[in-house]
């Protein structure tokens, strides 16, 4: 069996579960639903260990093989196909996809379970994964294009999923519209492409581009631009990041999928992809890089002041894609993907950890009324914990390796690279000073109420289901978990999911161990074999050193934290009595959604309501009435002359004479 | 001296003769009490006839009465639209009050009597002819537009009538006799050599005799701004008789203002042909917008009447072949659009107590189908909307003012029947879109129903003699519309009996 | 005695026939006024047939004497049955039909 | 067979008239399914390949006049054709489910304006063409007037759709005398033809040219209607009846969009190319001005309404592009886009029902209890706003790339109307589906009624999203060759090259055919900023 064929079973499982689950809603019982949709991702995993095990089959340089099933749109010129390109890249991330997905899947299978919209739930998971992987399979810009839209619609579906939120539909839009601007630069780089190389297939275009642009050539650069626009949307970088903590209205599996382990890292996955353009245009790579960097240090800023739990990892998720960013913008691509891989594991584990939480405190999501869940969930909270250790990159955690292995890169590329490693590492401090706020609030400490009756009677609070965002009820009818929430401790699968990622999220780092090993790096080469930057590379000395640096900060940052949650809980008060700008500047996210609404929302209404209110009735129809209006005076006036008296015809007839009697006199002379 | 009697040519007099005899007949046969309910048939039969010795005539053109009339195929064409209008009126007079008030047989013989002005005058070639045809023409229907002495619309009609269209012929009168000093004849060949000969192309005498006659002749034709008479005598006017003017008259005068323009003032064209140009422009204008808001329909249809009298000076102003053909296609269509239209009104005249007001027709749609549809259907035809014969005679009209470099004009006729549409669909609104309207007992303070109002029919919607015209009528306008080439070919050969 | 004073005289009658329609309210009066104007006409005719030297104008204005004479009749046929109704012999007040 | 198709629907109407009142909306469905049939089968037998026209039918008309009755098909309306029969089986099953007053004249109208419309598409001779292009607003006349809805605001159906049909014909009677000077001027004093392939051999002096383009420009653009000539359309929309409301803005609205590729182009050539950028001027405030109108109405009807303001927009944009690639998605658009509005109003139609009432601000969460009405409407909102993976994206990407390549600035402008696109389009989805059910709102499943239309539509929908290449690959052809007659080269590169200069400022140099690619990778290899 080929490549591309267990590649196009990949994609073909979570359509059909995808299909079956929403044809089936009336007649599949509600455990089937979800048994469907896991079975479907885990089997498209199974295909993409296949199709691992066929690539590693060829030679390195042979490892990429493109297939199409049919002429999409192809006519004047454009040649479209549906066709998918594997190679060790997009099965690296398939694998990293479906693998996550399957134990989300899982875990969304108990934590769902009393959710009146189960079956719609897991339909629109499947059709979630079956986008993601038509997007990193994607053989050409058109289906990139397509798979980039379809997740974003899943993404919206699913943060909208709740529809009886006021809220979550809204975020859901919100979420919508600027992926579409994502879309659209996606677009346009795709008509500029095809304007200057005739083509959209990623073979003929990679081909192409050296041999046609110039190094920071304008029109490369403008391509690169409009590829990071789109990037940027998905990924939820400045300034098009608003929507993502918006979007953890949605149910937490939803998050950890979607908004921490795959489609938020899209946009990296797309620099990676097309890391050749970006060769050819270091301005826009550096561009790449610096955005990346702003985003992981304001994310992490923010992520120290929210106190919603969501919304918190939500921020730590941008800042972490920064680095992702930062990492295959300056060229240390399998740095970067090996990050990504991690992230999915440890923010996904986060995720579940939170949703088990948050489903005990009644689905409140506020930090400030948590605390003491160390005793009543000990599954749970260790989970956590080994999340939180792993995105604090504790020494020895998945973070702790992939993280530094990108600092250290930017630091052998020298110049004026070594910002990124100094401010990386600041950010590194940030990751791990916020994480560890959320671990010292939620787990140490007196139990709070909810966390007080399940150690004493082993009841989960019940409380009115209520919108945590307003405070509004919730109409229970669209599915909002009813009373009987799902904490890990209760349902094996969420245990199980959890479990396996909490082991992946601890020793997942293991598999690129500077000097020792470098799986990721050796599979993933050949893809940037031609790319410059694959010639820089930090000696294992400095890794290490990097290595000691970071752990030694982020001990120091757990250990701040330490000091002030724990040792002194009374300095975070003071600290924001002295900073008080600082903090209001944090806690309102740098102002981002107001910039946005000023520029952007405001405008557009205005204009709506111009157009509205005074264009369409002034002008648009003044142009029929007032031609009616005129005519009708007119017809006024003949009636007017019509007096009906017989003497004043006659008058007119004779003065017609006089007209033309003079007239002919005037013609003839 | 020997003197020997001119040769008279029968055959092609015989129409005439036959009209002329049909008068005569007709008016005895008032008097005769037996024969007193014969008058319709007769002037049926007279009709009938007349138009059996016209197609006898046909594609054989010559001189008659040492030329002073002429039996073409244009003027016999147009003679057929004039006996078709004439039999369909009398059809639509059958229990026509005016009728029985002026008494049967003086009212169809009458009628004849105009009948016979036509066909005189659409094949009248020399200004005597042409003078005498047209009052021949007139005066009967002075006397018939008053023929409904009961109401004092009528009477009002009669006499507007007489003295503007007195006015009108005095105008004529005195344009063809400054004609005739500036030829020196009075028939129209010798006038175009007259002119051409003796270098008269710019003697003001000349130039206003021409005036004078296009002014008599706009006058009957209703152009403007010589159109005010219409509305007036239409609405004021019995029905049919209304139905009959409307194109009858235009017809005949149409056929002569053709022949006089395009055959004895060929020279001048490039005098008088601006001049209609404008004219045709400013009835196109005027009679629109003044038929916008009735609520009479019979005055809509005068000034309706009023444009259309525009859109087919059109086809006479280009001076061309195929602007008469144009002229003479519309005008058979025209025939059978207004014709639909007016019998309509008839029927809904003596059924409802709202006389010719629009409410007449209100809610027709469900109520009387059969009714409805000619209207509807002579409305969106007059409208020149498409699969009617309205739109060929625009595409024709249209075809041959851009042919003739008149585009301008074209462009007037396009915008006019765009005007149109407001009230004409106004019309079919009322029909389709518009519950019917409950009949108010307060009949007096409803237009044409005063207080000697006519008799209501209940029944007259259903009354063969109205139907009948209605609906052939109508099924000429779609199958014209449909097939238009057989009335293509008819209206070709009456162009080309001119050039 | 050159033709232009028959042309002069003609076109006089002609405009004080159309002057008096203008002016005059009594439909009598009016028909007066147009016998007046046709008689223009048929001055014109016999004028300028004199002047061409062919006798149609003269058998023309014979014609239109005729014709004009019918005109008075019916007009004043009419006259006499508006009389009849009661109805004022003034063509202003005749304006039932207008707009 | 091209004759069939054409009359076919008229010939039920007709004897529709002689049927019992409840059998006439069936035998009028029955009339529109044979159709379609036929359409169909035309489309089966339909040569890909082929730029000119198939299945002609010649035959003399009025040869006094030089009107010929001449039909065909070619890529240009095959697809249109087939959609104008889709649709009308749509509409007329729908109407034929609901109790009609006077039924009889209704299907009657339905079915005459069936066979007009598809007579315009058909139409090969430039007069029949006018003439079917009139022709087809008398039946929609009737159906707007005597079955519309006259709204409490005084403004009663019959005058909305005067209003309509005044205006509209404002367009197509200017557009009859330029066509017949269009054919006089051609034939300059020969024998006079309105065959538009004739009249395409030898094309009109520039100074014609010029008022001849604005006449029939004006008809097409009212017809879309484009932005400043669309003010008949919010009354007419919000009186029309919504199953003929679904067949007019599906169909008629196209005929514009297709009348500029089948007449204008290739007659009016040197003027088309002289005012494209005028023309796209239009198009470009149609795209915007439509967006943002639909996205502040909450009249559920105007939002549809405006968007395909918008949607007409973005075909002329495409059209004008004066590229085939263009022209091909605007094609396909014109097809996609009657795919998508017809089922939109049907829908409108059903959610009036629960909700009793048309306006956004009195819907919402009828999702709850009607998932299959919801997913349905989802589809057809996703391809609204020509969601990446519907046959609209295709279609859009098309006319965007053309509009790319040849005015690049222009491209830019229409790019936001996407953006607002989605936000329109989602927002008429969320407002009636999601959030809390107002009072009064019913949410009730889709009948099978309603069922048994919408999913059909819908299906299409679907099925041309998978494979656009279905519609691409048979208009191919005769839209190049369109184009060409407009352009006059195949692929109008070289054109774009000369346009370079204007563009240089913002890419650096003009823009390559593939072909071109290699030559210039050797000269630009050194170049650099």
């Amino acid at each position: 069996m080929s490549v591309s064929f267990w590649a196009w079973l990949v994609l073909l499982f979570p359509l059909l579960g995808s299909i079956a689950i929403g044809l089936g809603f009336r007649v599949l019982p509600a455990r089937a639903a979800g048994a469907i949709g896991t079975a479907a991702i885990a089997l498209s995993f199974a295909c993409g260990i296949a199709a691992l095990v066929s690539l590693l089959g060829d030679e390195p340089e042979a490892r990429h093989h493109a297939s199409s099933l049919w002429n999409y749109a192809s006519a004047a010129g454009l040649d479209i196909k549906l066709g998918i390109f594997v190679d060790p890249l997009s099965i690296f991330m398939v694998l990293v996809v479906t693998g996550v997905s399957t134990l989300i899947h899982l875990y969304s299978f108990g934590y769902m379970e009393s959710d009146r919209g189960y079956r719609r739930f897991f339909s629109y998971l499947n059709f979630f994964v079956f986008s993601m992987l038509l997007l990193v399979l994607a053989g050409n810009f058109v289906l990139l294009t397509v798979g980039w839209a379809f997740v974003g619609f899943a993404s919206y579906a699913l943060i909208s999923f709740w529809y009886r939120r006021a809220t979550a539909t809204r975020a859901g839009m919100k979420a919508f519209v600027i992926n579409v601007v994502g879309d659209i630069g996606l677009v346009l780089a795709a008509f500029l492409i095809f304007r200057e190389l005739g083509s959209f297939d990623y073979e003929a275009v990679f081909a192409k581009a050296p041999e046609v642009f110039a190094v920071n050539q304008w029109t490369i650069v403008a391509i690169c631009l409009l590829l990071l626009l789109g990037a940027f949307a998905k990924s939820a970088q400045l300034p098009l990041h608003t929507w993502l903590p918006d979007a953890m209205e949605g149910p937490t599996p939803v998050s950890a999928l979607i908004h921490a382990a795959t489609m938020v890292t899209a946009g990296v996955y797309l620099i990676a992809r097309t890391h050749v353009l970006f060769d050819l245009a270091p301005t826009a790579a550096d561009i790449a890089a610096f955005t990346g960097l702003a985003t992981l240090l304001v994310a992490g800023t923010i992520a120290l002041v929210v106190t919603d739990l969501k919304r918190a990892i939500a921020y730590s998720t941008m800042s972490q894609i920064g680095y992702m960013v930062v990492g295959v913008s300056i060229g240390a691509f399998s740095a970067g993907m090996f990050h990504l891989m991690t992230h999915a594991f440890f923010k996904a584990l986060l995720f579940m950890a939170a949703g088990s939480i948050i489903a005990a405190m009644a689905n409140r999501q506020d930090i400030d009324a948590m605390s003491g869940f160390g005793k009543a969930m000990r599954f749970t909270s260790a989970m956590f914990l080994v999340g939180a250790l792993a995105l604090a990159a504790f020494p020895g955690t998945s973070g702790f390796f992939s993280k530094d292995e990108i600092l250290a890169y930017a630091e052998a590329r020298g110049g004026m690279y070594l910002i990124f490693t100094v401010l990386g590492y600041v950010g590194a401090l940030l990751t791990a000073v916020y994480t560890f706020r959320l671990v010292f609030r939620i787990l140490p400490g007196t139990p709070c109420n909810p966390a007080q009756e399940l150690i004493e009677t082993g009841q989960v609070v019940h409380a009115e289901p209520e919108n945590p965002a307003t405070g509004e009820a919730e109409d229970t009818e669209v599915g909002f978990p009813g009373p009987e929430h799902h904490i890990a401790e209760r349902s094996w699968p969420m245990k199980v999911a959890m479990g396996v990622l909490g082991v992946l999220a601890l020793v997942g780092g293991l598999v690129q161990v500077p000097g020792v090993d470098h799986v990721i790096a050796s599979f993933l080469d050949p893809v940037f074999e031609d790319s410059p930057l694959l010639e820089v590379h930090p000696t294992v000395g400095a890794e290490w050193t990097g290595l000691g640096i970071g752990g030694a900060i982020s001990i120091l940052g757990i250990a701040l934290a330490y000091f002030l949650y724990v040792a002194q809980p009374a300095t975070p008060a003071i600290l924001i009595q002295r900073l008080r700008p600082l903090h209001t500047l944090f806690a309102r996210k740098w102002y981002f959604d107001e910039l946005i609404d000023l520029l952007v929302v405001r405008p557009a209404l205005a204009i709506g309501r111009f157009a509205n209110r005074t264009f369409e009735r002034v002008v648009v129809d003044g142009l029929v009435s007032g031609t009616a209006e005129t005519v009708r005076g007119a017809g006024g006036i003949v009636r007017l002359v019509q007096s009906g008296f017989v003497r004043s015809y006659a008058l007119l007839l004779i003065a017609g004479f006089a007209g033309l009697a003079l007239y002919f006199l005037l013609a003839s002379s | 001296m020997s003197f020997d009697a001119p040769h008279i040519d029968y055959a092609g007099l015989s129409p005439v003769i036959a009209l002329t005899a049909a008068v005569c007949v007709v008016l005895m046969s008032a008097v005769f009490r037996p024969l007193r309910r014969t008058a319709p048939a007769l002037t049926l039969l007279a009709l009938a006839s007349a138009a059996g010795l016209l197609i006898w005539q046909w594609n054989d053109p010559r001189d008659l009465v040492a030329g002073a009339l002429r039996i073409d195929d244009l003027a016999i064409a147009i003679s057929l639209v004039v006996l078709l209008m004439a039999a369909a009126a009398v059809s639509l007079s059958i229990r026509e009050p005016a009728a029985e008030q002026v008494g049967s047989g003086e009212y169809h013989a009458l009628l004849l009597g105009s009948v016979l002005g036509m066909v005189l005058l659409a094949q009248a070639q020399n200004l005597v002819s042409f003078f005498v045809a047209i009052e021949t023409l007139s005066i009967p229907l002075y006397i018939l537009c008053a023929g409904n002495r009961r109401r004092e619309k009528s009477l009002e009609a009669g006499l507007k009538y007489l003295i503007v269209g007195s006015l009108g012929s005095a105008t004529l009168l005195y344009g063809m006799a400054f004609i005739y000093g500036g030829s020196g004849s009075t028939d129209f060949a010798g006038i175009a050599s007259g002119i051409g000969r003796e270098g008269l192309l710019g003697d003001p005498l000349v130039l206003i005799g021409i005036a004078l006659v296009a002014v008599g002749l706009a006058f009957k034709t209703s152009i403007a701004p010589f159109h005010q008479w219409t509305p007036d005598v239409y609405e004021g006017a019995p029905t049919p008789i209304t139905a009959f003017m409307a194109v009858a008259t235009k017809a005949a005068a149409f056929a002569v203002f053709a022949r006089f323009f395009d055959l004895a003032l060929l020279p001048q064209a490039d005098e008088w042909q601006p001049a209609l140009a404008v004219l045709a422009a400013a009835s196109i204008v005027i009679g629109n917008i003044g038929a916008l808001g009735q609520d009479s329909l019979k005055r809509l249809l005068g000034y309706s009447g009023v444009a259309q009298a525009g859109y087919i000076l059109g086809g006479l102003v280009v001076a061309s072949e195929a602007g008469v053909n144009a002229l003479v296609f519309y005008l058979a269509g025209y025939a059978f659009m207004n014709l639909a239209a007016f019998a309509v009104v008839v029927a809904r005249e003596r059924e409802t107590i709202f006389g010719d007001d629009i409410r007449a027709v209100r809610g027709l749609g469900q109520e009387r189908p059969l009714l409805a549809w000619p209207l509807t259907i002579s409305m969106l035809a007059l409208a020149g909307l498409p699969a009617t014969v309205g739109f060929i005679g625009k595409l024709y009209l249209i075809e041959a003012l851009v042919a003739g470099e008149y585009t301008w004009l074209a462009v007037f006729i396009a915008v006019g029947t765009m005007i149109s549409l407001a009230y004409y669909l106004r019309v079919v609104a009322a029909m389709w879109m518009r519950p019917g309207a409950e009949a108010a007992p307060s009949a007096p303070a409803i237009a044409g129903a005063s207080p000697e109002a006519d008799p209501v029919d209940p029944e007259a919607g259903r009354r063969l003699y109205l139907l009948a015209p209605a609906l052939l009528a109508t099924a000429a306008t779609v199958f014209f519309g449909i097939l238009p080439q057989p009335l293509v070919e008819f209206a070709e050969r009456a162009g080309a009996s001119l050039f | 005695m050159s033709i232009e004073w028959y042309i002069v005289l003609s076109s006089l009658l002609f405009a004080v026939g159309a002057t008096g329609i203008l002016i005059r309210r009594s439909p009598v009066v009016i028909l007066l006024c147009l016998e007046l104007m046709l008689n223009a006409g048929n001055l014109a005719l016999i004028a300028f047939s004199r002047m061409v030297g062919n006798q149609e104008g003269q058998v023309f204005a014979l014609i239109v004497m005729v014709v004009a004479a019918c005109e008075v009749v019916v007009g004043l046929g009419l006259i006499v049955a508006i009389f009849r109704r009661k109805l004022p012999l003034d063509v202003d007040e005749l304006r039932e039909l207008r707009g | 067979m091209t004759n069939s198709l054409l009359w076919t629907p008229l010939v039920f109407g007709l004897i529709g008239l002689a049927l019992p009142k409840r059998l006439t909306g069936w035998w009028a469905t029955l009339g529109t399914a044979v159709t379609l049939g036929i359409a169909i089968a035309l489309l089966a037998g339909f040569d890909s390949g082929a730029a000119g026209l198939q299945d002609t039918v010649e035959a003399e008309w009025i040869p006094g006049l030089g009107v010929e009755y001449s039909l065909g098909v070619d890529g240009l309306n095959v697809f249109l054709l087939v959609l104008t029969a889709l649709l009308w089986l749509g509409g007329t099953a729908f109407a034929a489910f609901r109790e009609q007053e006077r039924p009889h004249l209704f299907f009657l109208m339905m079915l005459l304006a069936e066979t007009a419309t598809l007579g315009a598409f058909l139409a090969q001779d430039l007069l029949l063409f006018v003439l079917f292009f009139d022709l087809m607003l008398v039946p929609f006349y009737f159906l707007f007037g005597a079955w519309g809805s006259d709204r409490p605001d005084g403004v009663t159906a019959s005058a909305a759709t005067l209003k309509m049909i005044v205006y509209t014909l404002v367009g197509s009677l200017l557009m009859l005398v330029a066509a017949i000077a269009t054919a006089i001027v051609a034939a300059d004093g020969g024998q006079i033809t309105f065959s538009i392939a004739d009249l395409a051999q030898n094309p009109l002096g520039e100074g014609s040219q010029r008022w001849i383009f604005w006449f029939f420009a004006a008809a097409f653009l009212v017809k879309m209607p484009a932005f400043l000539l669309h003010g008949w359309m919010p009354d007419a929309y919000r009186a029309a009846p919504l199953p003929v409301l679904a067949v007019f803005s599906g169909v008629l609205a196209k005929v514009g969009a297709y009348g500029f590729l089948r007449v204008v182009l290739p007659l009016f050539p040197d003027a088309t190319v002289e005012f494209q950028e005028v023309v796209l001027v239009i198009a470009l405030a149609s795209i915007l001005y439509g967006s943002v109108m639909a996205f502040t109405q909450t009249n559920v009807r105007l939002v549809a309404g405006y968007s395909s303001v918008a949607q007409l927009g973005f075909m002329t944009a495409g059209i004008f592009a004066l590229r085939a690639d263009g022209a091909d998605g605007a094609v396909l658009q014109m097809v996609n886009h009657g795919l998508v509005v017809a089922p939109l109003f049907i829908i409108v139609a059903v959610l009036a029902e629960r909700s009793g009432s048309e306006d956004l601000r009195e819907m919402g969460g009828m999702a709850m209890r009607a998932p299959v009405l919801a997913a349905l409407f989802l589809i057809v909102a996703l391809a609204t706003l020509a969601m990446p993976g519907s046959a609209n994206f295709i279609g859009e990407f098309y006319i965007l790339n053309g509009l790319f390549q040849a005015k690049i600035a222009f491209a830019f402008v229409a790019i936001a109307g996407v953006a607002m696109s989605a936000y329109y389009a989602l927002r008429l989805y969320q407002r009636t589906m999601h959030n809390r059910v107002p009072a009064g709102v019913g949410s009730r499943e889709l009948g099978w009624r309603d069922g048994v239309v919408l999913v059909p539509l819908v299906a299409c929908i679907v099925g041309l999203a998978l494979y656009p290449q279905l519609v691409l690959k048979r208009t191919d052809a005769s839209v190049q060759q369109s184009v060409a007659a407009a352009t006059g080269k195949p692929a109008p590169e070289a054109e774009l090259a000369e346009e370079a200069p204007a563009m240089s400022g913002w890419t650096g140099y003009g823009p390559l055919a593939d072909r071109q690619v290699d030559e210039l990778a050797a000269g630009e290899s050194g170049k650099s900023p």
